[in-house]
């Protein structure tokens, strides 16, 4: 499978060389390998994917490929000449660029400023901002992507999905600093992207490939192969192969990425046992809040509702409001017979609600503070006796979670924030499991940013939930994630539960059905 | 799946938040205040709503204004800035040695006041040294320069009272134009003079920036250190004018020519909606604030309120005036430090 | 957190010894009390002169005469300043006093009344040589200690009056005047003010329009005088500050305003004052010699600590006295312009020659 | 919009290596480390300054710097800060010498109650109206100056029964000054009740992350109102002290103590960002700036380079104690 890595230079004729080669790239850090010689070539032209487990050197690498991370050894060839790249600036200038993970825009600036953040070139004379140029080498940047957004509009003020445009646009600066077609990386762009956004951002990948290459990264597979016209998969720091994506299955790639057969499961089987109960553990009536509208809401014990919708929906607000995190305006919340309190998120807490937020790493985890802490945080009872805590007791406590949950972490009083996403996503959980009285759980895009592995994991441990008789609201990552872990799906649009589909483990409905109802 | 793909881009971007390009309805806030205390005070007492007392007001608000512009670009870089009493004390003794006084045959005239401004940017330069070398909070830095400056100014002033015999200084604070003394059109000089910097120069924009997302700069290839450097240089700058100007009204270089300009100045940044989180406000805000302050202070003496009461109100009014602009925008889970 | 776990015990030990030793507690100063008349060696003794701070041209000026005098005895003074700090006082003293205080001479502007009486304990405790000027709490007596060797102030009362006379004469003996009272919390400020209550009350034509505070300071005289010539406009024809600070302050408002018929008056003869009067923008103010008063606090301890003047000896009338005052008016003034300090002045046989009587 | 490049640790984590917990315990003793190096070199400076009197004085001086320092740590590791500390405990020092005639021995306990109930209200405005704690105190800094300065009349109020603070002007074991051994007791107790309960977990969480902690169903909005009404109660106990040295109560008595006691606080390590730091680091920070304060012109450093070199020491002693590594962007 590995068929063109590595060729002595001599034989290269410069025309067709590579737009980017990287060879024998090693990369250490205290304790770990992160990149144990890598290589890996980037076409001219061409969409390549990256797919590989956290932990495996996908961000080492591209951090290596634009200079924020100097490797120990191995080369970077761009266009068939060896290059060194010490900083963002550098990789820039041979035309090198990266979009971030998380976006990485200023939000009070205009997205024109946003743009041409760090070359501003013409746009700045001496120090002074000459705004129609500016605009003007914005709207040059926009109009490469086909975007319509008002280069003087506020960036705060952009939908998500505009600023993810921006940001490319923003990226493909890098033309203007060399007369070569640019190689623009980015990292999982789709991650907190919704579907139909998705769309556009790959119709924007394949207008890029025209005249640039792009290497993608992302933990979905089916988007991967979806756009790209190569995978290359990392394994330990080490490249294991490439595959054309035409002829891949996510079941291959996902072998190759944990190097044992093992599918990347949504869909599980027969839904979990639950006793059936006469009246739902949650029902939920009339709510209404800022951004939507009596919504109408029963979850059963046991049971997982998945809620999907379209960015704006007001679904995350709904989740939000079930928490006591998000003012109601009307409408009522009964949790096993008992009226509930939304005043605030401590109520919520008090009555086994528990809430799983999508910004993991500002909302979700506490982050230089220790794993024993996060995991303790909420329910104090469990490591207190009285108002007195018992660090015995809440060491013997926060151990059996890691265990259980098998969370890789060097002890218990590592900071959260030093754990792989997975990981810290268990944590998350076990916050909410550990006193045991957890009876209905609300989970804002629980695996977003986590790798396939620690997925599965996640989706197991949910399921096992869902057995012992949790309630779940599950926001999905994906329609796909959505469908496979729901028993039914509660469809929201302008704020409002306009649908229900029923999709119960021999009945699953496909994701078109459901965008049908979406819009 | 294209067909509802497109169709519901539409709905996104129908639905996409209108952008935001001018001045946004939540700044309204300050001025609004302004005028609503003005015109209590115009109503209250007829002694404030003579022209010689506006004037008078105005002129009151010279040196203040000229201190919240420096500390303005400061508060939006999301930093803070007490170095305004040691850095003023310093620049005002200096520029009285500099020019025609009583203590030594300098007379370098306007020179002086040059060089003195420039004393006053070289203490803030080292506040900002200070804060990207040693990685210590300007809080601190700030605090310790102020110090320095103290020092440094006792240093000159050496027991010996400076007094200004310079025509041209002392005239700013006695000639008026349009019924205002010069002074106060200095002031009015520097709020453009911070507006065009804040609108139209890298060093504003990056200031503004660096309050909003520091780390995404660096991320695009800007190294942020020379701009905060440059920012707290300014800030100096603008003290060690209001130094000067101070001197100018006192005929005298004094020691304690800045005393209370550090928190005043902030808190009337605050009152114009300079929010201390960074990335928001600017100058035109601060100046708006400065005015509420100024006018208040005026008013409750103009009112006859007791002197001890006066501070005690100018605080409550502060903090009102804060609520005022923050509770329309009050969430829940919202972070407030 | 180890730093906290070990701190943790370390404290706790502190405590619980604490704890057990409360049993034994007692009263420590600083070293204990020694004799009133000492018989110091001159080399031994060390002069401490503590003022407010050197940015303040009378006060630099007494921290100056404190060295002059301290040349004449071969020693040097010991120059501290407190910023006007009451707290920042009280902990410099007693760090002064933990110190060795054997022959330890201190010559202490306190920073108000309330400052006194504990500086006073303390130097008794510690038996240091003490001498106090301007601030005293009117029923705290110098005479019930004997390392409290004297008070030393001007009669702000009579300085008071002085002043407003002159200010009455120089409206032409009718009008109306405002007043800048000083730090409130003083027995200067307040005498002063006293007194020019008194003088009101000779002048019934003089109205006082208005009194605020201005804390003794420049800055402040500058703004209050501004808003209150705008509250006031022409009614006001003459000024009187509790110093000549604000004095000057407000003449630098009147100018700015443009008013040159408003007689100003002060007190404490600071150079600006005299140029100014010199001039004949200020119309009057009161001597008070800071160079004289940094120098005789510190002669007055020394003489005793080298047991050339015995407590005892000090009459009652010399342990808390009025210095003597001239009031400076523009037919005086070249008199005063440099002040010069005779050493004879300082000599132990001489030292309450400047003396107008006991304070009352 | 973090960016992992910048702010975060490398995923995957490197594990701690020995040396790097070598280095985190270092710079934790940091504080202590400023502290002896600072009496060190006033030692140098003037040998008759280590002296058991002059520390015992300099232990007794810096007793009601430590117990505000104390008391706004807790604010500050919120995430907020107390500015107001300075003016309430000036007012507590009149309110004090007001009610002792009638109060005699209570006079004691009312004041700090007093102080704790004003500092919960400025707790209570601050999470109730969202306003930043910052601005909350510095308008209270002013209104508590004012009504101090009107019910004291802007004068002194002379103590004359000093019965009451007469226990705190005692020495234990005729060396450790009284106050001080109380101020000692106020961070003990107080550290001791935060990490034997949840306390330190809430109050750490609310300082690094608000919103993580209030969604994980932290007390934030109650754990911030305690933590101002501690500071509060402190101001008033240090305002005993005061009195007690003082014999006497002025509105404006503790005004310079502000400055002092924020960088008493900062100078220990404390991130002013909240969420890193303790009452310990304030302790020694505390001393360090006494020392500052009055070991420098006793040592005889005339008081215009006593100003420069307070500026330059404090600056110096927060690079040392610093722990960059809990906080990642120093604005």
């Amino acid at each position: 499978m590995t068929t063109n890595l590595t060729r002595p230079p001599g034989q290269r004729v410069p025309a067709t060389a590579p737009a980017l080669e990287v060879r024998g790239l090693v990369k250490h850090y205290p304790g770990v390998k992160a990149l144990d010689g890598v290589d890996l070539v980037v076409r001219r032209n061409e969409v390549l994917g990256l797919a590989g487990e956290n932990g495996a050197g996908k961000s080492t690498l591209l951090k290596a490929l634009v200079g924020l991370v100097r490797p120990d050894a191995g080369e970077i060839w761009v266009r068939g000449e060896k290059v060194r790249l010490g900083s963002i600036a550098d990789a820039a200038d041979h035309g090198i660029g990266m979009v971030f993970q998380e976006q990485s825009l200023v939000p009070n600036l205009t997205a024109a400023e946003n743009i041409v953040l760090g070359s501003e070139g013409p746009g700045v004379r001496h120090g002074i901002y000459r705004w129609n140029t500016m605009r003007r080498l914005a709207q040059e940047q926009l109009d490469k992507i086909g975007s319509h957004i008002d280069p003087l509009a506020r960036t705060d003020s952009l939908s998500f999905a505009d600023r993810q445009m921006v940001e490319i646009a923003k990226v493909l600066r890098i033309e203007e600093r060399t007369s070569h077609p640019p190689v623009i990386i980015l990292d999982e762009p789709t991650s907190v992207l919704e579907s139909k956004e998705i769309e556009t951002l790959f119709t924007q990948v394949r207008r890029l490939r025209e005249f640039a290459s792009v290497v993608f990264v992302s933990h979905r597979l089916d988007e991967v192969l979806d756009v790209c016209d190569r995978v290359a998969v990392l394994r330990g720091g080490r490249s294991v192969g490439e595959v054309p994506a035409a002829d891949a299955a996510p079941a291959e790639l996902h072998r190759m990425m944990i190097g044992s057969t093992g599918s990347d499961d949504h869909y599980h089987g027969a839904a979990a046992e639950r006793p059936d109960e006469p009246r739902p553990r949650l029902v939920v009536r009339g709510l209404s809040g800022r951004t939507f509208r009596d919504v109408d809401l029963d979850v059963h014990a046991g049971e997982i509702v998945g809620i999907v919708g379209v960015h704006g929906s007001g679904r995350e607000d709904v989740c939000r409001a079930l928490f006591g995190a998000e003012p109601t305006t009307a409408g009522e919340v009964v949790l096993d017979g008992a009226r509930l309190d939304l005043s605030g998120t401590r109520a919520a807490c008090a009555a086994g609600i528990g809430y799983v937020p999508a910004e993991r790493k500002t909302e979700g985890m506490v982050g230089p503070m220790s794993v024993a802490d996060n995991m303790t945080l909420t329910k104090q009872g469990s490591r207190c006796t009285g108002p007195v805590v018992r660090p015995r007791k809440q060491a013997k406590l926060v151990d059996r979670w890691i265990e259980r949950l098998s969370i890789r972490t060097p002890d218990r009083g590592t900071a959260i924030q030093r754990l792989s996403g997975g990981n810290q996503q268990k944590v998350v959980l076990a916050r909410w499991l550990v006193a045991g009285d957890v009876r209905l759980l609300l989970l804002d895009h629980p695996t977003r940013g986590l790798d396939v592995g620690a997925r599965s994991e996640v989706y197991r441990l949910l399921r096992e939930l869902a057995g012992q008789g949790v309630a779940m609201v599950l926001l999905a990552d994906s329609l796909e994630e959505a469908i496979g872990m729901s028993d039914r799906i509660v469809v929201m649009s302008d704020g409002r539960a306009t649908t229900e589909v029923a999709a119960p483990a021999d009945g699953k409905p496909t994701p078109l059905d459901l965008v049908k109802e979406m819009v | 799946m294209t067909s509802p793909a497109d169709a519901d881009l539409e709905v996104v971007h129908a639905r996409r938040p209108r952008p935001r390009r001018g001045v946004s309805l939540r700044d309204a806030g300050p001025p609004v205040a302004l005028v609503v205390v003005f015109g209590i005070f115009a109503a209250l007492s007829p002694g404030f709503r003579t022209l010689s007392n506006v004037q008078n007001v105005l002129d009151a608000a010279a040196v203040l204004t000229v201190v919240t512009c420096g500390i303005t670009f400061v508060l939006m870089m999301g930093s803070i800035d007490l170095s305004a009493p040691g850095i003023m004390g310093a620049s005002a003794i200096a520029v009285a040695l500099l020019v025609a006084n009583n203590r030594n045959d300098n007379d370098y005239g306007l020179l002086g006041v040059v060089l003195a401004v420039l004393l006053g940017a070289g203490l803030g330069c080292l506040s900002g040294l200070a804060l990207v070398t040693l990685k210590v909070p300007s809080f601190m830095t700030t605090l310790g320069i102020s110090a320095v400056g103290l020092g440094v100014a006792t240093l000159m002033f050496a027991g010996v009272q400076p007094n200004v015999s310079d025509r041209m200084l002392a005239g700013l604070a006695v000639e008026r134009f349009l019924g205002l003394a010069h002074l106060t059109w200095i002031a009015f000089a520097c709020v453009l003079v911070g507006w065009l910097v804040q609108r139209y120069s890298r060093l504003g924009r990056y200031a503004f920036a660096i309050g909003g997302a520091e780390e995404v700069l660096a991320l695009s290839g800007v190294r942020v250190a020379p701009y905060k450097v440059a920012v707290f240089t300014m800030a100096g700058a603008f003290y060690g004018l209001a130094g000067v100007m101070v001197t100018s009204q006192l005929g005298a270089g004094l020691v304690q020519a800045g005393r209370g300009y550090d928190f005043s100045a902030i808190a009337a940044a605050v009152v114009g909606g300079t929010l201390l989180i960074g990335g928001r406000g600017g100058i035109l805000h601060s100046a708006v604030g400065v005015l509420l302050v100024t006018v208040l202070t005026n008013g409750l003496v103009q009112v006859g309120v007791s002197p001890y009461w006066q501070g005690g109100v100018q605080g409550l009014i502060v903090v009102a005036a804060v609520a005022a602009a923050v509770i329309p925008q009050r969430r829940r889970n919202q972070v407030t430090k | 957190m180890k730093f906290t776990s070990r701190h943790t015990a370390a404290a706790i030990g502190v405590t619980l010894a604490a704890a057990t030793l409360t049993g034994c507690t007692e009263e420590v100063g600083g070293g204990g009390p020694a004799a009133a008349a000492g018989a110091c060696d001159p080399a031994d003794i060390t002069l401490v002169g503590q003022v407010r701070n050197e940015s303040n041209p009378y006060e630099a000026a007494w921290l100056d005469g404190g060295d002059t005098f301290a040349e004449q005895v071969g020693l040097t003074q010991q120059r501290l300043t407190y910023d006007g700090d009451s707290t920042r006082q009280q902990e410099q003293i007693s760090q002064l006093l933990a110190g060795d205080t054997e022959c330890l001479v201190m010559n202490v502007l306190p920073n108000g009344d309330s400052d006194t009486p504990p500086i006073v304990e303390g130097a008794e405790e510690a038996g240091a040589y003490l001498v106090t000027q301007w601030n005293k709490p009117a029923d705290l007596n110098v005479t019930d200690y004997d390392h409290w060797l004297s008070h030393i102030t001007y009669d702000g009362v009579e300085s008071g009056r002085q002043i407003g006379d002159a200010l009455a004469e120089a409206i032409g003996g009718s009008g109306g005047v405002i007043a800048l009272q000083g730090v409130l919390d003083t027995g200067a400020a307040k005498d002063r003010f006293a007194g020019f209550e008194e003088s009101l009350a000779a002048n019934p034509e003089v109205e006082l329009l208005d009194d605020q505070t201005a804390n003794f300071s420049r800055a402040e005289a500058l703004e209050v005088t501004k808003t209150l010539l705008t509250k006031h406009g022409e009614d006001i024809e003459g000024i009187w500050a509790a110093n000549d600070d604000m004095a000057l302050g407000a003449l630098e408002a009147l100018e700015q305003a443009g008013r040159t018929d408003v007689a100003v008056v002060g007190i404490d003869a600071v150079p600006d004052a005299l140029t100014a009067i010199e001039e004949g923008t200020m119309t009057a103010t009161v001597s008070s010699d800071g160079p004289w008063q940094g120098g005789i606090g510190l002669a007055i301890g020394y003489c005793v600590a080298t047991g050339e003047l015995a407590v005892e000896d000090i009459a009652d009338e010399d342990r808390a006295w009025f210095a003597e005052q001239f009031l400076i008016d523009q037919d005086n003034v070249a008199d005063f312009v440099s002040p010069e300090i005779t050493e004879s002045d300082f000599a132990c046989d001489n030292l309450f020659s400047r003396s107008q009587g006991a304070m009352s | 919009m973090s960016t992992p490049a910048v702010t975060e640790p490398a995923v995957a984590g490197p594990p701690v290596t020995g040396r790097a917990v070598a280095g985190r315990r270092l710079t934790s003793f940091m504080p202590v480390i400023a502290l002896v190096v600072l009496l060190a070199a006033l030692t140098v400076a003037d040998p008759g300054f280590l002296t058991l009197n002059s520390l015992t004085a300099a232990a007794r001086t810096s007793a009601p710097l430590v117990v505000l320092a104390a008391g706004a740590t807790l604010v500050v590791l919120c995430g907020g800060i107390d500015l107001s500390i300075a003016a309430l405990c000036s007012l507590a020092t009149v309110f004090f010498a007001l009610w002792l005639p009638d109060l005699g021995g209570l006079t004691t306990v009312a004041v700090v109650a007093a102080t704790a109930a004003i500092g919960a209200a400025q707790g209570v405005a601050h999470v109730l109206l969202r306003i930043p704690s910052f601005i909350v105190t510095l308008g209270g800094l002013s209104i508590f100056s004012a009504i101090a300065l009107v019910i004291s009349d802007a004068g002194p109020i002379r103590v004359v029964d000093r019965d009451v603070t007469h226990w705190l002007t005692l020495y234990v074991g005729g060396v450790v000054p009284m106050a001080f051994v109380v101020a000692l007791l106020v961070v003990v107790v107080v550290s001791l009740v935060l990490r034997s309960t949840p306390l330190e977990s809430w109050i750490r969480a609310t300082g690094y992350s608000e919103s993580a902690a209030r969604l994980a169903g932290a007390p934030v909005d109650v754990v911030k109102v305690a933590a101002f009404t501690v500071s509060g109660a402190c101001a008033g106990l240090a305002a005993i002290m005061l009195v007690s040295r003082n014999f006497s109560g002025s509105p404006t008595m503790a005004d310079n103590l502000l400055l002092p006691a924020v960088a008493a606080i900062v100078v220990g390590g404390t991130a002013i960002t909240g969420g890193h730091g303790s009452l310990w680091r304030s302790l020694a920070g505390a001393l360090v700036v006494t020392l500052l304060r009055v070991g420098l012109p006793i040592v005889g450093v005339p008081s215009a380079y006593e100003q420069i070199l307070y500026g330059a020491i404090i600056v110096a002693a927060v690079a040392l104690t610093l722990d960059r590594s809990k906080v990642q962007i120093i604005k």
